[in-house]
């Protein structure tokens, strides 16, 4: 019998061996103007929703605790991503590449939201199931609230912040205001590109999967199995909650970084409970723990509503529907009993002359 | 006196999130799901008792029965296309598509209805109560809907622990498989329970749009998850915690916002729900699941 | 260090071993000193004394609801007992919670069987293996080279330890998918690799048939001369409770009736009268 | 070139044969398949949020929109073929909707209609020369530093401006409440300017609190507060359904200040079932009344009422001046479908900005543009008497 | 009374039990033995309509019950009493009781009670307590009692002296073998073959999915195989 590991790594490079392909298609085919601008538009939010489902994935598939609040983490990396690279513009003197502000606002939207995942890991695991869910939905209508009420600007003596109005920032000449309130982080440059979209999903994919295949990732299937039972063999199910809810955090900070930093414009109502709802769903219908399952379900159903678009009115209902059919198919145990029986008639319905012959 | 109009406006607002999180409470206590659809049953019951008032001239209380009748029949539907087939799948599952029924339901109303807003006619016919030289004023709808509560409140006990139907329901709850070789029929137990909590639904959409008159296709979708926290905080399953939970979210959002902030009532709430929830981890009047080790 | 954390008054620590001549010599691995716990108006455990030598099989029977699996949930701090000292390899245990417990040195099975079910029957092993073979999460996401040794080493200690019970052929099934017994043996190798000084095992023979069951008595013994453990045993089947025990103590009503070993047990009419029954007493094994 | 899958477009007849080349909005096809000319209608895209919770004001404008090209087309001449895509009020989705009308050929985008997506889109448009007209995003933020970007309805900052001067040059009210939805931009923007133009006018604001969509049910607080402080003039910069029940709730407290709203308020007294009564009295700025007597609004309203049996708000208006505006600025050119998107962008903003282009509408007379993209155009005062509109100088 | 025959059963694509055929008679006891693993209480689950044959036919009483929800095949008054005890644990003792007899109507539920809480005398001290909170022993006792409750014509018990002191085993086979008295037919699965073998009447020894011997219990009990295998040196 093949070794799980190498199944566990065969599964993984077909991960890889996806992302890249698709990468590598896209780039050809927008090379050569087969691509349409709609498809071309979405292609960074494609990445974004794949590596917010990704890192649900790890809080929701792997570690089975459910979260309602991951788009309350895609938020604080969005606002602390597009701040910081608004005010790296603005004050470095000498110039950083567009790149190299991406790349810095994704490192620090990961690292703040990582810090918040932190904070609010401290009260959420020490509950569980629903009553964490509800923490989690909590934390990302407090985030949402909060947001709405805080004004930042720019200007030659620094940055100022005020909870009141950007009136108030009073801010000086050349003032710039980078977070205006209900308004949101505006006059983003936009600086988002598919191919850091890319990397952000290979990195994703990179920690993720090396982490659920390492010594950390066992022990956090084993909390999510049996917390009784890992406690039983010294896991701290503690560390371990936390550890998978920090870096899905960090992730999906990095992610809600490359997302606001693909618009002029972000607002805090963007990343309300439907959000985090619409990232669940990526995550359920990929099937749980199953990271190359919401690689494909996140952009599908990122996809599809556009596709849906020559329905007009009724696109909405239909895309309702299609969510459900295919949940239904997929669950479906009539489908899977048909199978068998058909397997066990191709084998058995011939002449009762059989005995024990396989192996 | 301020102090005790808060409280009352606190009860008011808190009155309407717990008769939403009791429907929500029963199923999500028998059928182990989170319904996210819930809210736009209640949605649903307000066109329903709105087009029975207004369109068709009907008495306010038979528009009830008639958003009742119809939620009903809904919610059996809802059950048997897009829940039953999903029984052996994970709870995830079903919740992703109560997510698309609700979608749907959101959907469909703005295509039956348009997004225009309706202006609500109360059921409550009665006026408000007046106290102090009318320094405190309490709605008529706020006493229908804490009655209304209390009785829900009493006859969900009374058919979850004293009859057999609610037996059957709490056996379900637990193990579906061995109910199943108690003899139970979970497929009908559970439609009973999507029964009962799609009326409630409707009892509660009325009773929202009566307190807060204007009527969307998403009008159920923001009261749906405060009434969904509000089971939570007040223990899942637990159907006086419910209540509570849904009045004490109601005048914590109240006195958040005379007190504190009105910009940041519901960081306020929030936060105070987490604080709680920290000091007792299995909500208000939740019991902690016992596990035999 | 507070050795007596009873609430009752302090007394001069007895030698409670089974079998004091066997273990004069060393600290009992396990001391455990008038231990107590009350769920409600309920005394499930009342001044519970034992010791347990280093390398000694010891058995804990008695009729059912006697409080065995709760002293078991008490000495690995799934309960916190309202009265009483536990005492491992000569310390207090007190402030101990249950991974710290299995840190220090004792590990457990459960009577309803707590597997991770999930998971491969492999990686339920080096669950197990999580506090003996270490590297840090960064090395395990970097893959750097201590990940691969490390894993190499977790896989290799895992086989062996499933080929105690011939159960190498299933380290890729899914631990939810085995039959009871297999369960059973697996929760015990998991156990195992945990490296414990002291391993209770709460009745792990239930659901063996007698063949299956001699197999096992003949491996908890191997095993207790390869790891030089002491096991301690809750189990109603009493041809493995006599065949292997070195001491048993019987537990009734929370409290202990009776100790001593298998024959003296046997024979006790308290023990017949209460958990044996006429049948079974004296019945020779 | 290679045909790819891309969306197909959904109003109106299929996109003429032979343009359907790879995209690229400058890549116009030179030969003509045959078709006249005149016939081939230039390709207006709308954007705007058809469903989820904004949908009430994307559909108005959409309807509005319609019906304005409809009554273009059957005029004869030049011809427009709208193309009108939903963004549920979001700003990725306006920004896919923008995309997918790029697709499809778009020359000039109607939209987007609510304030944040149109940021979005309007800094993409920017890049893309697209002459880009919103009918209702009020936002300054909409327009600044993008000069092809033009607004149909009044800026939040002219808005406030007029209204605190409205209520101090009228003398309306001593002290005044407000009431804003702190989680909208659109409100948020009317009130910071009021509060500061208040503060320059002298104007008392004894009182201001927040809601936010997730808390637009009760009033309570916000009411009593406004009472304590002794307000007599409530001022509620907020759109209509949460107006209405603020209202309801002030008659249950006995509170009767005056009230005092903006152009959001407008669609309150066509609000199915509404009690107009709880209206009586409340002024607004609004630039349209749908019971006005002028012969454009009479027949607008009646027209709108015929084909979606409801009676048009202001949005609606906002969406059908849009187009005209576009129309009456295009008509004596000899644009065609074949124009490239950036030179009628160039064209347009020549008129606009030109200085003598003036625009008589639903939603004011004698409109103009400054090169910034706002509106000039004079509020009307309006006062609810009898459940009508009665202006109020 | 209960004819099974030729079933299949798979666990994905574990094939658990081949083409399994058996019967029993009204008013017998018969038990199935076999390692772990062997797939008995798969069997028991098949015919309480848990898990689905892929192909095969159950009778009971005459009449085809394949592919009937279990709720309605325990109305025919065949009861389950399942592997590893699956109590209702945040119900009480005397409601987990009361599940037992879901399907009765008649009067005599509140004497049957009394009738298990005379045979388990340590129930009726617990029996406000939760389930959940019973030991292992007294959860398996509940168990039987619930079995007990529903006056089954056919009683299926899988592995019923599972964790019971030595003193309560002896017991149980002899509550089962007075249950047979009183006329209840009886599927009994059990590790402790020599017991099972004797009380039974009849016995079939499955290996890995499959039945490899059947016979009478006595013959059972000298079958060289048998012994070697199951009821250990
Ligand atoms: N959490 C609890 N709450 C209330 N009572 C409990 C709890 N845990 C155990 N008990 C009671 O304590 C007694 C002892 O239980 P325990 O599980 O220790 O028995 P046991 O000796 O292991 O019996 P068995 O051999 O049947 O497993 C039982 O009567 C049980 O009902
Ligand atoms: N839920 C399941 N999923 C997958 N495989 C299963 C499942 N349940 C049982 N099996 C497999 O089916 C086979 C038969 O199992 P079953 O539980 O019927 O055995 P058993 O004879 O009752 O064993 P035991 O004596 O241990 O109870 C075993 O190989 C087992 O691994
Ligand atoms: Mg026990
Ligand atoms: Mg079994």
């Amino acid at each position: 019998m093949k070794s799980l590991k190498s199944r566990y790594n065969i599964d993984n490079w077909l991960t890889y061996g996806l992302v890249i392909f698709a990468y590598i298609v896209m780039r050809i085919l927008i090379a050569n103007g087969k691509v349409s601008f709609a498809l071309q538009g979405q292609l960074v939010p494609i990445t974004v929703y794949i590596v917010m489902a990704v890192s649900l994935n790890l809080t929701v598939g792997v570690l089975g605790e459910l979260s309602l609040g991951h788009a309350g983490f895609m938020s604080v990396g969005a606002f602390s991503g597009a701040i910081s690279a608004t005010l790296l513009e603005l004050s470095v003197r000498t110039t950083l590449p567009a790149w190299m502000r991406l790349a810095l606002a994704m490192i620090i939207g990961g690292i703040v939201a990582g810090f918040f995942g932190f904070l609010i890991g401290i009260p959420v695991l020490r509950l569980e199931g629903d009553y964490l869910a509800i923490v989690t939905l909590a934390f990302g209508e407090i985030i949402k609230n909060v947001i709405n009420v805080i004004y930042i600007g720019y200007d030659a003596n620094g940055i100022r912040i005020s909870t009141e109005s950007a009136n108030a920032l009073n801010l000086g000449e050349n003032g710039k205001i980078i977070l205006s309130g209900p308004m949101g982080a505006i006059g983003i440059t936009k600086i988002s590109t598919f191919t850091a979209g890319f990397i952000l999903i290979l990195i994703t994919l990179f920690i993720v999967l090396n982490l659920i295949n390492s010594r950390a990732g066992r022990a956090i299937k084993a909390v999510r199995d049996n917390k009784i039972a890992a406690e039983s063999v010294g896991i701290s199910t503690w560390k371990y909650r936390m550890m998978a809810f920090v870096t899905s955090a960090a992730l999906a900070g990095a992610a809600g970084a490359l997302y606001a930093l693909n618009y002029s414009t972000v607002v805090a109502r963007k990343f309300d409970f439907n959000t985090s709802i619409l990232v669940l769903v990526f995550v359920v219908l990929g099937r749980m723990g199953n990271i190359r399952g919401s690689i494909i379900a996140a952009t599908v159903l990122t996809v599809l509503p556009e596709l849906l678009r020559t329905f007009n009115e009724v696109r909405m209902l239909v895309y309702a529907v299609i969510l459900i059919l295919v949940m239904l198919v997929r669950n479906n145990t009539t489908l899977q009993h048909l199978y068998q029986r058909i397997v066990t008639k191709l084998r058995y319905d011939r002449p009762p002359a059989e005995e024990g012959d396989e192996a | 006196m301020t102090f005790l109009s808060y409280l009352i406006s606190g009860i008011s607002l808190g009155s309407i999130y717990a008769i939403i999180a009791l429907g929500y409470t029963m199923v999500y206590g028998i059928a182990k799901m989170l319904n996210f659809a819930h809210g736009d049953v209640i949605m649903v019951g307000g066109y329903m008792s709105f087009m029975a008032t207004t369109n068709f001239g009907w008495p306010p209380l038979l528009s009830v029965l008639f958003a009742m009748g119809v939620c009903t029949v809904l919610g059996i539907l809802i059950e048997q296309l897009a829940y039953k087939p999903l029984r052996s799948a994970p709870s995830l599952a079903v919740l992703i598509t109560a997510i698309g029924v609700s979608y749907f339901l959101q959907n469909a109303a703005l295509l039956i209805w348009s997004p225009n807003p309706k202006s609500f006619t109360s059921v409550v016919l009665f006026d408000s109560v007046r106290l102090f030289d009318g320094k405190l004023i309490i709605s008529g709808t706020t006493i229908v809907t804490i009655v209304a509560c209390i009785i829900i409140i009493v006859a969900l006990n009374t058919i979850v622990n004293k009859t057999k139907v609610g037996k059957a329901m709490r056996a379900v709850s637990e193990d579906k498989d061995v109910a199943q070789l108690m003899g139970i029929s979970v497929n009908k137990t559970i439609s009973i329970t999507f029964a009962i909590g799609s009326a409630l639904a409707a009892v509660a959409g009325v009773l929202l749009c009566s307190a807060y008159p204007i009527l969307m296709p998403t009008t159920g979708a923001m009261p749906g998850i405060k009434a969904f926290t509000a089971a939570v905080f007040g223990g899942i399953g637990s159907i006086p915690g419910a209540f509570l939970g849904g009045i004490l979210l109601g005048v914590i959002e109240i006195l958040g916002k005379a007190y504190i902030s009105t910009q940041l009532s519901d960081a306020i709430v929030f936060a105070v729900l987490i604080i709680i929830l920290l000091v007792k981890p299995t909500g208000l009047l939740g019991k902690k699941v016992l596990v035999k080790v | 260090m507070n050795r007596t954390t009873t609430k009752t008054k302090m007394v001069p620590l007895p030698s409670q071993s089974i079998i004091p001549e066997r273990d004069t010599a060393k600290t009992p691995i396990l001391e455990v000193h008038r231990l107590g716990i009350n769920f409600g108006g309920l005394v499930a455990v009342d001044d519970f004394n034992i010791a347990v030598g280093r390398t000694e099989i010891c058995g804990l029977i008695g009729p059912n609801g006697a409080g065995k699996t709760t002293i078991f949930n008490l000495l690995t701090k799934v309960y916190k007992p309202t009265s009483g000292a536990i005492l491992l390899d000569g310390k207090d245990t007190s402030n101990m919670n249950t991974v710290q417990i299995n840190q220090a040195g004792i590990a457990r099975t459960f009577q309803n069987i707590r597997l991770f079910p999930s998971l491969s029957v492999e990686d339920n092993v080096k669950i197990g293996l999580h506090n003996q073979v270490k590297y840090s999460m960064i090395s395990g996401v970097l893959r750097l080279p201590v990940f691969f040794s490390s894993e190499r080493r977790a896989r290799e200690r895992a086989m062996e330890l499933l080929d105690i019970f011939d159960m190498t052929h299933l380290a890729s099934h899914r631990a939810g998918s085995l039959p009871y017994g297999a369960q059973r043996r697996l929760e015990f190798i998991r156990a195992l690799a945990t490296n414990p000084k002291l391993l209770l095992l709460d009745e792990p023979a239930a659901g063996m048939n007698p063949s299956e069951t001699e197999e096992l008595m003949s491996n908890i013994e191997k095993i207790r001369d390869q790891f030089q453990i002491a096991i301690m045993l809750i189990e109603h089947d009493m041809r493995l409770v006599m065949g292997i025990c070195e001491g048993i103590a019987v537990l009734n009503y929370g409290k202990i009736i009776a100790k001593g070993t298998p024959e003296e047990i046997q024979s006790n009419p308290l023990v017949i009268e209460a958990y044996l029954g006429k049948k079974n007493g004296r019945l020779s094994c | 070139a290679g045909q790819t899958t891309k969306p197909t477009e959904t109003d109106g007849p299929a996109t003429p044969s032979g343009t359907d080349t790879a995209p690229s909005e400058s890549k116009q096809d030179e030969t003509d398949p045959g078709t006249s000319t005149d016939t081939a209608p230039i390709k207006l895209g709308g954007i705007g949020p058809l469903t989820g919770s904004a949908a009430v004001y994307g559909v108005a404008v959409a309807n509005g929109a319609k019906i304005a090209v409809d009554e273009i087309n059957a005029l004869g001449g030049m011809q427009f073929e709208l193309n009108f895509q939903d963004d549920e009020h979001d700003a990725e989705k306006s920004v896919n909707a923008y995309n997918m009308l790029k697709d499809w050929g778009m020359q000039i985008l109607v939209g987007t209609v609510t304030t944040d997506p149109c940021i979005a889109v309007a800094a993409e448009s920017f890049s893309d020369r697209i002459f880009t007209l919103t009918p209702s995003a009020s936002s300054p933020a909409v327009v600044e530093g993008k000069d092809n970007v033009y607004q149909m309805c009044f800026s939040d900052l002219n808005q406030g401006i007029a209204s605190a001067q409205y209520i101090q040059e009228k003398g309306l009210g001593t002290k005044v409440a407000i009431i804003y939805n702190n989680a909208d931009a659109y409100s948020t923007g009317i009130y910071n300017k009021f509060i500061s133009e208040a503060a320059d006018k002298n104007l008392e604001v004894v009182s201001s609190t927040t809601f936010t969509d997730d808390t637009a049910n009760d009033f309570s607080v916000q009411l009593m507060e406004a009472q304590k402080a002794g307000a007599d003039l409530l001022f509620l910069p907020i759109y209509y359904e949460p107006s209405s029940l603020i209202l309801a709730q002030a008659d249950s407290m006995d509170y009767e200040p005056a009230f005092f709203g903006v152009d959001g308020m407008d669609g309150i007294l066509t609000m199915e079932n509404f009690n107009t009564e709880l209206a009586e009295g409340v002024m607004l700025l609004t630039p349209f009344a749908a019971d006005a007597t002028d012969d454009l609004t009479v027949s607008f309203v009646a027209k709108y009422k015929e084909l979606y049996n409801e009676i048009p708000n202001q949005f609606a208006a906002d969406g059908y001046d849009s187009v005209y505006a576009i129309y009456e600025a295009l008509k004596d050119s000899n644009v065609t479908a074949e124009t490239p998107a950036n030179e009628l962008c160039d064209l347009l903003i020549g008129i606009f900005s030109g200085g003598d282009f003036v625009f008589n509408g639903l939603t004011g007379v004698d409109m103009t543009w400054s090169e910034t993209g706002e509106v000039a155009k004079a509020p009307k005062g309006m006062v609810i008497e009898n459940g009508v509109y009665i202006g109020m100088d | 009374m209960l004819k099974v025959n030729g079933i299949h059963v798979f666990y994905g694509n574990i094939h658990a039990i081949k083409d399994v055929s058996f019967y029993v008679n009204e008013g017998e006891i018969v038990t199935l033995i076999g390692a772990n693993g062997a797939g008995k209480s798969t069997i028991l689950k098949t015919v309480s309509g848990l898990v689905r044959p892929a192909t095969g036919t159950i009778e009971f009483l005459g009449n085809n019950i394949v592919n009937l929800s279990p709720h309605i095949i325990v109305r025919k008054r065949l009861a389950h009493c399942p592997e590893g005890r699956r109590l209702f644990s945040q119900m009480s003792v005397e409601e987990n009781l009361e599940m037992g007899a879901y399907t009765r109507e008649d009067a005599d539920i509140e004497a049957d009670m009394e009738d298990v809480f005379q045979r388990f005398p340590i129930l009726k001290e617990r029996r406000n307590q939760l389930a959940a909170s019973l030991s292992g022993g007294e959860q398996q006792m509940l168990a039987m009692g619930r079995a007990m409750m529903a006056k089954p014509l056919l009683l299926m018990l899988d592995e019923p002296s599972m964790g019971l002191a030595p003193i309560l085993v002896e017991q149980i086979f002899e509550m089962i073998a007075e249950l047979n008295n009183a006329g209840t037919t009886i599927l009994l699965v059990e590790q402790n073959a020599q017991m099972a073998l004797s009380i039974a009447n009849r016995g079939y020894v499955l290996e890995t999915g499959s039945i490899v011997t059947t016979g009478n219990c006595a013959d059972l009990l000298n079958d060289k195989r048998v012994k070697k295998a199951y009821l250990g040196g």
